[in-house]
């Protein structure tokens, strides 16, 4: 427990050093970044109809909600903000809390990640077994290069091409955001169904794209088990099949626990194109589009939060590793 | 000649965050090897002789004490000036496969050293390769049939010879040979002692043999030197016959009682002594470090740490409140 | 001499040995066949490829976004141009943007691998918890963020930033390797006998690590491929010439490629080369997986 | 004096129920948290429908004055443009059941005035502003305008202006608010620190939230999620009886390409303007029930000079790039539903261009395409052509570089067919894309770029349409009445125009000058002006105009009918307001 | 046991090559046999194909293992075979220091070892698993709630002998038990072998490469090289009198605590490999100082004579009473 609590602590000192330092990189980033989003929201009211002095005032106010004085004093400000989880105010949001709108995208980020993963991962252990008992084979070949194709495409590219065929050739599924408006929001079966049959096309591209990855990880991971003597061990002792076969899943899963963590927290990272397929209003669509409205603080919020949430995911992996690997538990160094 | 005074070495494991764990590999050793001299280093697994090793043959570093080679102190020398001392010194190691560069040629694993020497002393190409076959002669093996192999085409005894030719390469004046010959076939071990014995003789070059086969380090050579380590300390050392047939510390009483008994060919010896526990890294440091195992250990041993000395009429310097010579070896039947 | 010389003869021979494992190895699976074929198939579309099309374009303002034709496989874009004639063409700027980055992912990758698994020391402590962050924060909302400053005006440019932002973890694991090989004696020997550490760096370690650098690079190209016209994708990227990603962007966004079936064929020809690259990869790299298996050496 | 508009008022039952789905182009991304705030920029308030202005601005081509109701029933301007007084609708009540008073009226023009607008403007010497509001009865109120800097457009400023009702919104304001606002028109230092204050309340209003959506329109907001907003009809409204759809369903808009597949599908009842490529046009045309109304949309846009840059600071080059692009071409390729091509470059839009000019159109070089005549341009600016290519006269080689920000799909493929056009000439040419619309203004502001699409003819007031021209981005400033020129590459004079320019027919004239004047001239005195203006963007061409918009609105019939003709002056408008005129009825 | 004829081989690149040739050895009941052998000489296959289990690209192709009141393990199967493995063969693993699992307590492996068993009584296997822990040294109930990573070398091949007879394997096959164990570690775990041994009355088999370890606790000794038994007999008289030219320089070549160091030599050559093995006549051949015309082309047979059994051309010469040992194709 001592050896817990020590390495929680290590973490969560390392945690908040790379989050401040992540907070600094972003915040100059983003301050750096050129165009004139003033300039741009007056141009665009003028567009909308507004003449152009009106326009003007209206985007001095909106801009009002940008943090003022040198950039020296902003940093303080912003730092000294991000302390008390205070994330600025966003501009397109009419001075709305950062954070409160990064809660409300995180939802729709979260839902379909968490979804995706586990179903590729409880999927891709699987198949990863089969491919690592069949190795030899033709069918473990298959498993394998299949495994490494849909690794190695990008997410963009399957959300397209399932796009493209459910929601385009054959219109048999919707692509157009998280849920219907129709249904009263809460515990029925219309809303959950909506919401289950909006989220089939994003989660099942976040469960492909990341299912070829399940699959290699899993299948080295068998692998290196069944290698291990004491699969051997327990065979040569009489072991039950199903015993060691439990042998082998857990000890070759264990490794894993790990990069789930972690896939989890990049997940929400790369979350960006299958947002932005399926207009999923996530994280990721959020960046994109505070990006394009040059929303100082939303941009370097969502960013901010999007890199918490992996370092955060480190932590949660690295503890989780060490409540279930004896190993690590007693404070031995295990080499991943 | 190399002489060592107080050498400690302690590592520390550096710990995840908070707290570091301390192993002291060394407690201040002695030791002297002359010139064409030979020493050989003993002890159960753990005790340290692989870090005394390398630190004679400068791979590591060492936290008090005094080393001279040539009566040259190596604490007073910069590390770039310590290196052409140290380059006197080779290391033999244990495993010969990982000692040599799996993706290079024995000719250019030999070429290297060759050139580099050749370069400093203003020699020609062809004396490079002279050379190269030359020291693969020296080792016994033919340089048309090895020269052009890669490691993995030789059989593990031809490797170690290469291994050993490399370090002649340099014109050493001591070989350290760390187990070297624990991973090689039984039918070939003799060969690899035999050549380090025959090097001594002809080129006259110290071996300093580092192994837990005692009997093996008697073949490089009975005029040369048996030191005990325990728990990085020597508790015994004297001329290898001596301590093998009259051992006095109860620890080299207990390793040589542990050698395996050639019941057709042997007699065991008549007062085995069997240490009460197993080693325990983690006990007390104070007292005797070996009183804890020790069947013999009296009062002071507890509470007071034996110093290596002569004395008592015993020909070898010995680690121990009381000394005292039992036959533990194993006799040939023709003897008896 | 005469060792050298037979040296010289065996290396030969060795070499050619080499050369007949890979074959063995690429006969073994037909699959890698068809790896090693598509790869070679994408070298030459970059390099000569653009040279069988008119610098500009053949286009048909009567025909823009068609299906697929006898006269246009994938149909035409949005300006009437014949899509593999672009897909074709803008290989160019992607695959030379991908060989940059591999390139620099690579050579930073492995040098400073090298550099803190060798130096070990404060220099490793401060160089691996700078790579740390790297990896910790994640590429691609970053470059989103940097897209925003960055003007990527070339595909020197652009593989330059991939390759500056994705050296991360080959660092990691040239450096794992580092400290690994390191432990083996032949590195320590190398040391013992006063060889400088360029010596022991360019021919010990680095040999020891090429069919494993080798391997990174091949999926850097990928990474590098994929980033870039994902950005194009999205569209926060500026370009000048055409592209795949770009090529992606306009099909979706402009000329409704995921609406009416009859400009899927735009949208289809990017994609289809990123798969084929893929594949490409991926069969390759799970051949120099077992060409570069030490065992498979021993025999 | 003009007065309201008829509403439909054949009582009965409006053919009632259903659900009516739209989609909000101008405003990607429905924001779950919003708050149903119009001045807030992703609020939850959807024109027409929950959120209410005293009246709708109609499509028209030349008056900039004339309104459908809304809060208001009727309306009268006085001839001089003094003034206007309210009426407000006599039963109309908010969805809480109180009555809209002229009180709420004030309350949202003074939250209109913290907000920026065009007649409450608080820059000192601003046109067009009102000087006083005043209550005339519950349900009358004046507002007269400061006569000091007047504006044509002031009624318009009045009646385009959103109502909410002061016992939610109330607090915002301070009491001496009316004081402050006063105060903020002068100059010294009360006047800054009046202004600092109403900029504090605007970002007040902008992030207020109504505890719950209380409006005077035909809906109420039921529920947002990400993705979309449901409306519940509000039975207090005026013209409630009238309203068919019992609720509104908006969706997310998050591009082009995700509403034509709504339309494709036939989902929506109705979507705004959305350009489309002619397949999916024609696919959306075959959906079932698929209704295209078109109108007139008071915007072009045009290929842009910096004249700072050689060549196009030759008046020739520019006209021989007018000859040679073929706007027809471009135009289908581009915009083939959404735009027409621009018969001659005017600065106007074609239509409001006949009813300006009327017959003087004809007099305008039409640069019909013509490769003999652009070569023939060329030669005359001095440029040589070599080997087939056309090169700067002094032999160095000219490249056409026309920048666009990236996302906007038409002006790209625009660009794309314009350098082939160059190119298949001898002119050599290249797109560039910049990163986004904010950057491209910066940079193209800062006199970065050689030549780049921009937006003209922003109509229907006379100011507004040359103002694209001959405004800042040319050069000239008006400030307080008073009008200033910078040089070419200064003070935002990006196109990099001379103060003065020749025009066959006219002389010297300062367009910038004439523009500003237009700002209050009555139609008459405004037609020779805009002639001469015309002639000017003509002969001088700042700009290359290269296709009139088109407005496209989709409509779906399947569900309801009543839509709006072709060409109607409602088109511009959400169908919110058709809806509570009373038009659009279910399909029985 | 009887092992009748056994042949095992590998699918290499150069087809199927025996690691195992032809071997024939009886295990009498309540011996300690040790079988001693040079790296790649087959040793770990022998012992597994004892049980049967020779992993794949491995294959038994010829011969019987006979167990008794099991019969021939070769033909055995699936659950038959592996009700066999463990309750009447224990094996203690080469490589016994990882031969545990090391997310699971030791306890709970011997609770796993218990149901796949279908030992009702648990309790009395834990009990009985302690007093086994006990006799070896170890406090039992400490053991049993470790994990592997917790217990030092020596310590988890105790652990290892005691699940290979916590079901009353009365045949034991200990596969390299003191590799990796320093000197005075190896004394002990030999010591608890012998008397283990001797108290449940097993019968033994020990696998290693030290002929030291087998003089110490076998009765009868067997010598392998190149996948062939080149000499058997009780250990006392092998040793004193090695009859096979290989037993004789392999002893040769160990090196002594007392006596003359030089009488000490190595064998010259090497050993073979799987490749490398002569695909007819003597294993032994190139190295061989006694090599005949007849050993490149004939396999000499194995020639009992008494409790040993030595095959050797040269040796068959010298020796007039021969059995025959029953050959096997
Ligand atoms: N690099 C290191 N870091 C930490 N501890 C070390 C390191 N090297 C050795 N030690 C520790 O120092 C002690 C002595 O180790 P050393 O390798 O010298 O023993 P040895 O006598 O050679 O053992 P063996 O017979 O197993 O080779 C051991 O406890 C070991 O764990
Ligand atoms: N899986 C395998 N595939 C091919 N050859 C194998 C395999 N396993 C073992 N061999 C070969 O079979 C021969 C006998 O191997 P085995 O492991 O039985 O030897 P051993 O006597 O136990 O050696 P060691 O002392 O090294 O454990 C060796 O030549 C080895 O190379
Ligand atoms: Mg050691
Ligand atoms: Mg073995």
């Amino acid at each position: 427990m001592v050896v817990i609590a020590r390495r929680l602590a290590g973490h969560l000192v390392r945690g908040i050093v790379m989050i401040l330092v992540v907070a600094t990189i972003s915040f100059f980033i983003v301050r750096s970044i050129p165009g004139d989003p003033v300039a741009a929201n007056v141009q665009k009211l003028i567009q909308q109809g507004m003449d152009p002095r009106s326009a003007e005032q209206a985007t001095r106010v909106l801009y009002g909600f940008q943090p003022q004085g040198t950039l020296w004093q902003q940093y303080t400000d912003y730092m000294s903000g991000l302390v008390r989880f205070d994330l600025g105010q966003s501009v397109t949001h009419a001075g709305a809390p950062v954070t409160q709108v990064l809660g409300e995208a995180a939802k729709w980020t979260v839902l379909p990640v968490l979804a995706g993963t586990l179903l590729s991962f409880l999927i891709g252990i699987i198949m990863g077994v089969y491919a690592a008992i069949k190795r030899s084979g033709k069918l473990g070949d298959v498993l394998a290069i299949s495994g490494s194709l849909l690794h190695g495409v990008p997410q963009y590219v399957l959300g397209l091409l399932l796009s493209a065929v459910f929601a385009t050739l054959i219109p048999i599924l919707p692509a157009d955001g998280p849920v219907d408006i129709l249904f009263e929001p809460g515990f029925n079966a219309g809303y959950l169904g909506s919401l289950a049959e909006h989220a089939v096309l994003p989660v099942l591209t976040y469960a492909l794209a990341a299912y070829g990855g399940w699959i290699l990880a899993m299948k080295s991971s068998v692998v290196t088990v069944l290698g291990d003597d004491f699969i051997l061990a327990a065979e040569l002792r009489g072991m039950k099949r199903s015993i060691v076969f439990r042998y082998i899943a857990r000890n070759a899963i264990l490794p894993l626990f790990t990069i789930l963590a972690l896939s989890l927290g990049l997940l929400l990272g790369g979350a960006v194109f299958i947002e932005r397929i399926f207009n999923y209003p996530g994280l990721g669509l959020l960046l994109l589009d505070s990006i394009t409205m040059r929303d100082y603080a939303l941009m370097g919020g969502a960013f901010l939060i999007i890199t918490a949430s992996i370092i955060v995911a480190n932590i949660l992996a690295d503890l989780f590793y060490s409540v279930i690997d004896p190993r690590v538990r007693s404070g031995e160094e295990v080499s991943a | 000649m190399i002489t060592g005074t107080g050498v400690v070495k302690t590592f520390k494991q550096r710990g995840k965050v908070l707290g570091a764990r301390e192993v002291r590999a060394l407690r201040g050793v002695d030791f002297t090897i002359p010139k064409g001299g030979a020493a050989s280093f003993i002890g159960e697994s753990g005790c340290g002789k692989t870090t005394l090793g390398r630190i004679i043959a400068g791979l590591e570093s060492y936290d008090e004490g005094e080393i001279l080679i040539d009566g040259q102190s190596m604490s007073a020398l910069k590390p770039k000036q310590r290196q052409p001392h140290f380059r006197k010194i080779q290391m033999i190691h244990q495993d010969p496969y990982s000692a040599l560069n799996p993706t290079r040629t024995i000719h250019q694993t030999l070429y290297a050293p060759l050139s580099l020497r050749a370069r400093q002393t203003g020699r020609s190409r062809s004396w490079i390769d002279e050379r190269a076959a030359e020291v693969l002669s020296l080792v016994g093996l033919d340089p048309g049939t090895v020269l052009a192999r890669y490691p993995h085409q030789l059989s593990g005894g031809m490797r170690q010879r290469v291994v050993i030719a490399r370090a002649l390469t340099v014109d050493p004046e001591m070989l350290v040979a760390d187990e070297a010959v624990s991973m090689i076939d039984v039918s070939l071990r003799l060969g690899i002692l035999a050549l380090l014995k025959d090097l001594r003789e002809r080129l006259g070059v110290s071996v300093l043999f580092i192994t837990h086969d005692v009997a093996t380090a008697r073949y490089i050579g009975d005029d040369g030197e048996l030191y005990v380590i325990y728990r990085g300390q020597v508790v015994e050392r004297g001329a290898v016959d001596t301590v093998i047939a009259d051992p006095v510390h109860p620890y080299t009483q207990s390793l040589l009682s542990a050698i395996p008994v050639l019941h057709g060919l042997e007699q065991p010896g008549e007062q085995p002594v069997t240490p009460l526990e197993s080693l325990n890294e983690s006990q007390s440091d104070e007292g005797c470090l070996f009183a804890r195992r020790c069947p013999f250990r009296g009062e002071r041993c507890t509470t007071e740490r034996p110093l290596l000395r002569l004395g008592e009429g015993i020909p070898q310097e010995h680690a121990c409140f009381y000394p005292e010579r039992r036959s533990v070896i194993a006799r040939p039947m023709s003897e008896v | 001499m005469t060792a050298i010389l037979e040296t010289s003869s065996t290396t030969a021979t060795m070499r050619r040995n080499f050369w007949s494992g890979v074959w063995r190895v690429m006969k073994r699976k037909p699959s890698r066949m068809v790896g090693a074929v598509l790869m070679l198939g994408f070298v030459f579309m970059g390099l000569f490829g653009p040279m069988f099309y008119p610098e500009q374009l053949d286009r048909d303002p009567n025909a823009i976004t068609r299906p697929p034709s006898w006269e246009h496989w994938l149909g035409t874009d949005d300006q009437g141009r014949d899509v593999i004639a672009l897909v074709v063409t803008g290989s160019q700027y992607v695959l030379l943007a991908a060989l940059v980055t591999a390139v620099i992912t690579v050579v930073l990758g492995t040098g400073i691998g090298l550099f803190s698994g060798f130096k070990r020391g404060r220099w490793d402590n401060v160089l691996m918890r700078f790579t740390d962050m790297k990896l910790t924060i994640p590429g691609l909302p970053l470059l989103l963020v940097l897209s925003t400053v960055w003007k990527f005006s070339s595909a020197v440019q652009m593989g330059l930033v991939l390759g500056l932002l994705g050296w991360g973890g080959v660092a990691r694991a040239v450096r794992s390797q580092t400290l690994s090989l390191r432990e083996r004696g032949f590195i320590e020997a190398a040391r013992g006998l006063g060889l400088s550490t360029t010596h022991i760096v360019g021919k010990e370690l680095l040999p020891s690590m090429a069919p494993y650098i080798a391997m990174n690079m091949l999926i850097a190209v990928t990474g590098g491929v994929y980033s870039q016209v994902g950005l194009f994708f999205l569209g926060v990227l500026p370009y000048e010439s055409n592209n795949w990603g770009q090529m992606l962007n306009t099909a979706v966004f402009r000329s409704g490629a995921l609406t009416v079936p009859s400009a899927l064929g735009f949208l289809i020809g990017p994609l289809l080369a990123i798969l084929l690259l893929t594949l490409a990869i991926v069969l390759v790299v799970d051949a120099m997986d077992e060409i570069f298996n030490p065992r498979l050496r021993e025999e | 004096a003009c007065s309201g508009g008829s509403t439909n008022n054949s009582s009965g039952s409006g053919g009632g129920g259903g659900l009516f789905t739209t989609i909000d182009v101008n405003r990607p991304g429905i924001d779950a948290s919003g708050p149903a705030n119009p001045w807030a920029p992703k609020g939850n308030s959807f024109q027409g429908y929950n959120a209410m202005k005293l009246g709708w601005v109609k499509n028209h081509l030349t008056d900039p004055n004339q309104f459908y109701p809304g809060i208001a029933a009727s309306w009268d301007i006085a001839p001089d443009n003094s003034s206007i007084t309210i009426h407000l609708q006599p039963n109309g009540k908010w969805s809480d059941g109180k009555p809209v008073t002229a009180d709420d009226v004030k309350l949202s023009l003074g939250l209109a005035a913290t907000t920026g607008s065009t007649a409450f403007a608080t820059t000192p010497g601003a046109a067009g502003v009102a000087s006083e509001v005043e209550v005339v009865d519950p349900k009358t109120v004046k507002v007269t305008q400061d006569m000091g800097n007047p504006s044509s457009k002031f009624a318009r400023g009045i009646m385009d202006s959103w109502v909410v009702p002061a016992h939610v919104w109330g607090s915002l304001l301070p009491a001496d608010f009316w004081d402050k606002l006063e105060a903020s028109r002068g100059t010294g230092a009360d006047a800054d620190k009046a202004r600092e204050d109403i900029l504090a309340i605007g970002q007040k209003v902008l992030a207020f939230a109504p505890p719950k959506d209380v409006s005077a329109g035909p809906y109420t907001l039921e529920r947002v999620n990400p993705g979309e907003a449901l409306l519940v009809k509000n039975k207090n409204f005026y013209n409630a009886s009238n309203v068919a759809p019992a609720q509104v369903k908006f969706l997310n808009y998050s591009g082009n390409e995700q509403i034509w597949n709504y339309l494709t599908a036939g989902k929506l009842d109705h979507a705004g303007f959305t350009a489309a490529p002619t397949d999916v046009m024609n696919r959306i045309k075959n959906a079932p029930g698929s209704n295209i109304i078109k109108g007139f949309s008071p915007v072009a846009v045009g290929l842009a000079f910096n004249q700072s840059k050689k060549p196009y600071d030759n008046v020739h080059v520019r006209r021989g790039l007018a000859y040679l692009i073929d706007r027809e071409q471009v135009t289908k390729v581009a915009s083939p539903e959404g735009g027409t091509a621009a018969v001659t470059t005017s600065g106007i839009h074609q239509k409001p261009a006949q009813e300006w000019l009327g017959s003087e159109v004809s007099t305008l070089e039409p640069y019909k395409h013509d490769v003999a005549k652009a070569e023939a341009e060329f030669k005359e600016a001095g440029l040589q052509k070599k080997n087939g290519k056309w090169t700067l006269a002094d032999g160095s080689p000219w490249k056409v570089s026309m920048h666009v920000p990236s996302g906007f799909s038409d002006w790209i493929s625009a660009q794309e067919n314009i350098k082939s056009q160059l190119i298949e000439n001898g002119v050599d040419a290249e797109v560039i894309t910049v990163a986004d619309y904010p950057i491209y203004l910066e940079e193209i502001a800062a006199g970065k770029y050689d030549v780049g699409f921009w937006l003209i003819a922003l109509g229907p007031a006379p100011y507004d349409i040359f103002q694209r021209l001959y405004g800042a981005s040319n050069g000239w400033t008006n400030v307080a009445g008073k009008v200033a020129h910078s040089a070419p590459g200064k003070g935002g004079n990006w196109m990099g125009g001379a103060e003065e320019v020749d025009v066959e027919g006219a002389g010297k004239i300062n367009p910038g000058e004439l523009t500003a004047k237009l700002n209050a001239a009555t139609p008459e005195e405004a037609k020779p002006i805009m002639l001469e203006l015309a002639k000017a963007a003509n002969q001088n061409l700042p700009v290359i105009q290269l296709w009139d918009y088109v407005n496209t609105q989709f409509t779906n019939t399947s569900r309801f009918t009543g839509w709006p003709e072709q060409d109607s002056d409602l088109l511009r408008l959400p169908a919110g307001v058709w809806i509570q005129l009373g038009l659009i009825k279910a399909k029985q | 046991m009887r092992i009748d004829g056994l042949t095992v081989v590998y699918k290499t690149p150069a087809g199927e090559l025996p690691a195992v040739r032809e071997i024939s050895l009886d295990l009498r009941p309540g011996s300690i046999t040790g079988i001693v052998g040079e790296s790649g000489s087959g040793k770990s296959t022998l012992a597994l194909s004892l049980l049967n289990a020779v992993q794949p690209p491995g294959r038994i192709a010829a011969g019987s293992v006979e167990i008794d009141g099991l019969g021939d393990v070769v033909g055995l199967r699936g659950e038959q075979l592996r009700k066999a493995r463990g309750k009447h063969i224990g094996y203690v693993f080469q490589a016994a220091q990882n031969s545990l699992n090391p997310l699971k307590t030791v306890g709970k492996q011997l609770l796993d070892l218990g149901r796949s068993h279908g030992v009702d009584d648990l309790r009395g296997l834990v009990r009985e698993a302690k007093e086994l822990l006990g006799r070896m040294g170890l406090d039992g109930a400490r053991v049993l709630d470790s994990h592997q990573h917790e217990l030092s070398g020596g310590m988890r091949q105790r652990v290892g002998i005691m699940l290979a007879l916590v079901l009353n394997a009365h045949l034991v096959v200990l596969d390299e038990p003191t590799t990796a164990l320093d000197m005075i570690t190896q004394a002990n775990i030999l010591k608890i072998i012998r008397e283990v041994h001797d108290e449940r009355g097993l019968t033994t088999l020990v696998i290693t490469h030290d002929i030291g370890v087998v003089a110490e606790v076998a009765d009868r000794l067997a010598v392998m090289y190149g996948g062939r038994l080149v000499e058997q007999g009780p250990t006392r008289e092998v040793l004193g009198a090695p009859r096979h030219p290989y037993t004789k320089g392999l002893i040769r070549a160990i090196p002594r605590l007392v006596g003359d160091i030089d009488e000490a030599r190595a064998l010259p050559g090497r050993p073979p490999t799987l490749a490398t093995v002569p695909k007819e006549g003597c294993v032994f051949r190139e190295r061989c100082a006694l090599r005949m015309d007849v050993c490149d082309t004939v396999d000499p047979r194995a020639v009992a004579d008494g409790p040993r059994i030595v095959a050797c051309h040269a040796v068959e010469g010298a020796v007039d009473v021969t059995v025959d040992v029953k050959e096997h194709a």
